[in-house]
């Protein structure tokens, strides 16, 4: 069972058809989060704290809860107690302790922005004013927001029982360091010492916002009998339910999730930020609560991808050879501890292939908003300094910088960082398409520059549970547990229709919620496709298998003389060799033979394969405002295969144009009392359609042997090398390294104008 | 302060509501007429996912007062197909993959009609540069700017006298 | 958080009562700042006065040798009065790159100019076209430059119930040339960095005979720099008086560090946009004349 | 079986040889030498058995199977 199909011609595979929810979203008919309303519905509100640190010595609710209309206050006691609990639901491992706590602070506000409390009304008028009329007593406290700075001596500390994991001998003192990562292998300072040519440098950055549109929103209903439904937008609605039964202390099975369609998460979605406060003003007021988030809440309060201090060494032999790389980083985790350090371990150097090899990273607390995956979490940002220094290296080597990539690729079979052998990659093959494409040779206006980076993203598999079910007219249901973010139940379908050998319009595919079908992992990590694409390959071949044996049936012939062929059960033995039936004459009499046909497939997907992603970016700087524009921009991928090649170039396009916006404009901006000081779209600027070229993309098909379609994750891999691609182009035009995000305009106009 | 009775027009159809003064045309769309389609991405103008059509131009109806909408006539996401005839944007919107989450499509189908209803032939610049108001965070607007200026070379085409 | 109450009067005289009758009252133009303030908290009035139904409040009309634009006119209406556009190239582009489309659609000059925002895009160019104002209010109505209504951030010189009516630019000076050059990290939808606006007469031999050099996002207001103005007066705009223009205009801005852009930043980028804003009005006048340079 | 970056963490040390029937059994005898292993094995760590990572816990090992301990990565 799924053996790699490698001769066999796709009739599905590799099209590009209208996905099936469509309509309803260029009709404006789709359901979103934000939408949704149940009868009898209150509107919830959250108080945030006003101060980036402070003690809470006291909510006074009275008020409140006395005004006409307010029918529920919550405050984080009213959580029960919880005992320190590691989950990996949603993206990473989180202690529910901290997820709690996130959601409603308990006795101190971490970050500004940190929800303090929530109302529930009958109107959101009313539930806004009752907001104002909750009297918070805080003692502020000292704040940090600095990596460095958290980590100096006598930092502020965000949790007096955070000891940092990794160290040893194991610390003494708290710490606002939650974790210290450390892989690689070799002699690493000798062999840099030894080398010919080596470079090194400092790399920071700020962090970033996913910046999906669809701000976090639910309605929750918990009934007196402790039965609960959830209807929200979000990238992992099983997640929701364990997160929130978790930190509620109730049965999972006593949650039902509804997913609404998402607007965008990027890895933001993969929590609960409202559900569970959702959750007891329901319980408190009896009825169903809405909790919406703002824009200006999105910013403050959800999100971001850690900001970072990098710190590259790279030597090479006088022959472009690396021979040791040395990688130490910082990466902010925010308010509790976060994940992306091991990620960034994990991406920075192993796509060459380097003898003497050391990455560290560190997860850093601060008083931030607590830290989330983001597209390809932690690699982007140990990839920018990577391949920024590899990028001068070339300079100094006075090779190519494709060539010098090139001759030190790792391939399959050369060691990771951690020492685990790359299986069946394509990254010489993205590259030697960079080489061949003609974006590389073309020529340059004045002011231009040209710059590539390479990049890779480990992807995933995981949990999955599918079911396929026939209709009595021979047409297919797919239900998955897997959120659509982009296309999903499109490839779904295309996959489905690709076994069943029938037309695609003749497979549905939906997302059940979470009492209608088995646990399922996030839509995220780039696994959607390879992993609940597996499990449909594996429903759909037993749905196929069960109407071959259906037929055999009906026909009273031997089960194997009955074959599947051009989307019919055919006769191929016997005396009614030749009798052919379709699925829809099995299914009219499938009560009879044996009853309804489905199947189910509940898996834990195993051999995803990573994907890497070769981008070439055309700058013009101009000289004497320092503003970049992307003229070109060619973003080539290793793929493994393209099921809806539309969605997969989408895909590329939409990371791209994100790590654009990364590496020139996105970033948080403190002020100096510790607040968020551009907390919206107009200030947090993300790339406009003015600012950016077509996204030319090349989809490189290395097919992954252990899907049975040869899929690889796409999703998260084109965000990784844009930051370094847009600043390699920017030397390229300017001679200019820049070395710190965003390289906005003033940024690269000091860089050209030293003295101002 | 009590509220206010606004009669008003939508897709075609009269329309009354009542409405908080300080509510947006956005909140009387989506909380008083059930008209969803139309986003709230910002509340403060910056990304475009509520653009409606009122009197002939679009605007963004989260920075429109409600009881602004007396007598005027508004357009929404909803009123863009005639019945279930899909418009050349909203067709060419599927036809080249030009959503992935599909949030921001109604504000930039919207927004896309208002430019080909007066400039069937725009450039690839002024196409990005009359969307520059919605933003879209899944695309990169690569197949956005596509599908627009496919549907305005098909709108052309069918206007063109055969 | 009480709602206001919204009134849209049909002449100036009611808006004048209703706005002298609630102190915290405040007139509703286009709303893209009001609306997104009061969202915010930021303002509570007590009523808003919608200024878009009074006759006479929208549109830009000819009186004689002058431009008369109401109050309640959307930016992008102005592209669409062939004469203005023609006339007032630089206010109509300045006024065109507030927001988005959209947001242009609503967005009145008149609002961006009582925001007060230092960084208000139409308003350098407007005090560089020499523009006034004509403001109504319970004392009767007045007419000032439009300099005189920003006072500091957020801030005008507007007395209680006092609100714009009309712009009113004369028709440019035969050899007259008018641009508006801002600094912004994206090409749409963003906030001037440095905002710079020129108005230029040249002679018909191309000599300098009149220039008003104002900046924006550089100070408290808008500020209008003489000096620099008088460094082109009489020359041809050769190379060392764009350099001591841009000295002057560098030498008078005193702006702020903030999220949007650093003093350094926005002192280099004055001076670099109000040359390049002093060439394209001066292409323009030349255009106006067929003179080549 | 190697373990980056465990061994700070937990071990004390980056190579050790065990018999273990299959990981689970495997997870005990870690969680044996250092208590705490095994709560957080199934949240943070993943195993890559000779080379290819591991979701089947139950897969009996081979007595020269070389393991490495990793730290789980998932995604945005």
């Amino acid at each position: 069972m799924n053996a790699p199909v490698t001769i066999k011609q796709f009739r599905h595979v590799g099209t590009r058809p209208v996905r099936p929810d469509g309509v309803d979203k260029v009709t404006g008919k789709a359901l979103y989060g934000p939408d949704f309303k149940a009868p009898g519905m209150l509107w919830g509100a959250i108080l945030r704290s006003p101060h980036p640190h402070a003690r809470i010595a006291s909510i006074d609710t009275r008020k409140a809860e006395a005004l006409a209309g307010v029918k529920a206050v919550a405050t984080g006691r009213d959580f029960p107690t919880l005992q320190s609990l590691v989950m990996h639901v949603g993206e990473g491992a989180s202690d529910i302790i901290h997820v709690a706590r996130n959601c409603l602070a308990f006795d101190k506000v971490l970050y500004e922005g940190h929800a303090v409390a929530a109302v529930a009304a009958t109107t959101p008028e009313i539930a806004r004013e009752a907001l104002s009329l909750i009297a918070v007593e805080y003692e502020e406290l000292p704040f940090v927001l600095g990596l460095e700075e958290a980590l100096a001596e006598g930092a502020p500390l965000l949790h007096a029982d955070m000891f940092t994991k990794g160290v040893e001998p194991r610390p003494e003192k708290p710490s606002n360091a939650s974790m210290r990562l450390e892989m690689g292998f070799g002699d690493v300072d000798a062999a840099l010492a030894n080398a010919a040519f080596t470079v090194s440098g400092r790399y920071t950055m700020e962090p970033v916002h996913q910046g999906y549109i669809e701000p976090h929103a639910c309605v929750a209903s918990w009934n007196a009998d402790g039965q609960a439904q959830i209807w929200c937008s979000t990238q992992g609605h099983f997640a929701v339910r364990a997160l929130t039964a978790s930190v509620l202390a109730i049965p999972q099975a006593d949650i039902r999730v509804m997913p609404l369609e998402i607007g965008g998460g990027f890895g933001g979605k993969t929590t609960v930020y409202l559900e569970p406060v959702a959750m007891i003003l329901s319980r408190k007021s009896g009825r169903p609560v809405r909790l919406a988030m703002t824009r200006d809440e999105v910013f403050r309060a959800s999100g971001p991808a850690p900001g970072a201090i990098i710190e590259v060494r790279i030597g090479a032999d006088a022959q472009g050879l690396f021979k040791a790389a040395y990688v130490e980083f910082k990466y902010h985790s925010g308010a509790f501890p976060a994940i992306d350090a091991a990620a960034g371990v994990a991406s920075a150097i192993g796509h060459y292939r380097i003898a003497n090899t050391r990455v560290i990273g560190t997860e850093v607390l601060c008083n931030r908003p607590a830290a989330k995956a983001y597209r390809a979490p932690g690699a982007p940002q140990v990839n920018f300094a990577v391949e920024s220094a590899i990028d001068e290296l070339a300079g100094k080597l006075g090779i190519d910088p494709l060539e010098l990539r090139l001759r030190n690729a790792a391939a399959q079979g050369d060691p990771q960082t951690s020492g685990v052998p790359w299986g069946r990659i394509g990254w010489i093959e993205c590259l030697e398409a960079a080489k061949a494409h003609p974006h590389w040779s073309a020529p340059l206006g004045p002011n231009q520059g040209r710059g590539i980076a390479g990049g890779y993203w480990g992807n995933y598999g995981g949990p999955s549970t599918v079911v396929v079910s026939l209709a009595e007219d021979g047409t297919f249901t797919v239900a998955t547990g897997s959120p659509d973010i982009g296309g999903s139940r499109a490839a779904m379908a295309i996959m489905a229709a690709e076994v069943l050998d029938v037309p695609y319009q003749q497979v549905r595919c939906i997302v059940a919620d979470t009492a209608s079908i088995g646990v399922s992992m996030v839509t995220g990590g780039s696994r959607t496709t390879f992993a609940t694409g597996k499990a449909v390959v594996e429903a759909a071949q037993a749905v196929r298998r069960t109407l071959c044996e259906r037929a055999a049936r009906q026909w009273n012939v031997p089960a194997g003389s009955v074959e599947w062929s051009d989307g019919e059960a055919v006769c191929i033995a016997g005396e009614k060799a030749g009798t052919r039936a379709t699925a829809g004459q099995i299914a009219a009499r499938a009560s009879h033979s044996g009853g309804p046909i489905a199947a189910l497939s509940a898996i834990n997907a195993a051999g995803w394969l990573p994907g890497f992603g070769a981008h070439i970016c055309d700058v013009e700087v101009d000289p004497e405002t320092g503003h970049v524009r992307i003229v070109r921009y060619t973003a080539i991928q290793d793929v493994g295969t393209a099921i809806h090649p539309d969605y997969v170039e989408g895909q590329i396009q939409g990371g791209a144009v994100q790590g654009i916006g990364w590496a020139l404009n996105e970033a948080y901006v403190y002020g100096a009392s510790g607040r968020l000081d551009n907390a919206g779209f107009l200030d947090y600027r993300m790339p406009v359609a003015s600012d950016v070229p077509m996204i030319d993309t090349v989809m490189v098909e290395v097919p992954n042997p252990d899907h049975p379609y040869g899929v690889k994750g796409v999703g998260e891999v084109p965000i990784v090398p844009p930051l370094a691609a847009v600043a390699n182009a920017i030397h390229g035009a300017t001679g200019k390294r820049l070395r710190d995000l965003p390289m906005a305009p003033d940024r690269v106009h000091a860089a050209l104008h030293p003295q101002g | 302060m009590s509220r206010i009775h606004v009669s008003t027009t939508v897709n075609g159809d009269a329309a009354e509501f009542l409405c908080d003064p300080a509510a947006s045309l956005l909140d009387a769309l989506r909380d008083s007429l059930g008209l969803t389609g139309s986003k709230e991405g910002c509340g403060s103008g910056d990304c475009g996912a509520c653009t409606v059509v009122l009197d002939g131009e679009m605007v963004c109806s989260c920075l429109v007062f409600a009881a602004e909408a007396e007598g005027r006539a508004v357009r929404t996401i909803e009123g863009v197909a005639e019945g279930s005839v899909l418009h050349p944007v909203q067709q060419k919107f599927l036809e080249h993959a030009a959503l992935q989450c599909g949030f921001c499509t109604p504000g930039f189908i919207v927004a896309a009609k208002a430019l080909l209803d007066r400039n069937p032939d725009p450039t690839e610049t002024e196409v990005r540069y009359w969307l520059a108001g919605n933003l879209c965070r899944c695309t990169g607007y690569d197949k956005i700017v596509r599908a627009v200026m496919d549907a305005g070379a098909q709108l052309r085409q069918e206007r063109t006298p055969a | 958080m009480p709602s206001p109450a919204y009134h849209a009067p049909d002449t100036i005289t009611g808006a004048i009562a209703l706005l002298a009758a609630d102190p915290s009252a405040l007139p509703l133009g286009g709303g893209t700042d009001l609306i997104v303030q009061m969202r915010s908290g930021r303002i509570a009035p007590g009523a808003v006065i919608d200024l878009k139904r009074i006759e006479g409040m929208s549109g830009v009309r000819r009186e004689g040798d002058v431009f008369v634009i109401g109050a309640a006119t959307p930016c992008s209406a102005l592209k669409g009065d062939a004469a203005f556009s023609a006339a007032w190239p630089g206010v109509v582009e300045a006024a065109n790159l507030i927001g988005s489309v959209q947001v242009r659609n609503r967005a009145t000059m008149a609002g961006n100019l009582c925001n007060a925002s230092p960084a208000a895009d139409s308003v350098p160019a407007l005090v560089a076209a020499g523009a006034t104002c004509v403001i109504a209010g319970p004392g009767g109505v007045r007419q000032v430059p439009v300099e005189a209504v920003p006072v500091a951030p957020g801030r005008t010189s507007l007395g209680p119930g006092e609100f714009v009516v009309e712009f009113r630019l004369p028709v440019p000076r035969e050899g007259g040339g008018d641009a508006y050059l801002r600094a912004t990290p994206r090409t749409e939808m963003d906030i001037a960095v440095v905002g710079t606006g020129v108005c230029l007469v040249l002679d018909a031999a191309g000599t300098c005979m009149a220039a008003r050099v104002v900046l924006g996002a550089v100070g408290p207001t808008v500020m209008l720099v003489e000096e620099a103005g008088a460094a082109l007066v009489g020359s041809r705009l050769d190379d060392d008086v764009l350099a001591a223009m841009s000295r002057a205009v560098q030498a008078a801005s005193n702006p702020i560090d903030d999220k949007r852009g650093t003093v350094s930043y926005r002192k280099a980028m004055a001076g670099v946009l109000a040359r390049r804003a002093a060439l394209i009005a001066a292409g323009r006048a030349q255009a106006v004349r067929g003179i080549s340079r | 079986m190697v373990m980056p970056p465990f061994d700070k963490e937990f071990f004390r040390t980056d190579r050790l040889a065990l018999e273990a029937h299959n990981l689970f059994d495997l997870v005990e005898k870690l969680d044996t030498l250092a208590p705490g292993f095994a709560a957080i094995a199934q949240p943070r760590v993943h195993f890559a058995v000779d080379g290819v990572i591991e979701t089947d816990w139950s897969r009996v090992l081979s007595p020269a199977a070389e393991v490495i301990v990793l730290p789980r990565v998932g995604g945005g």
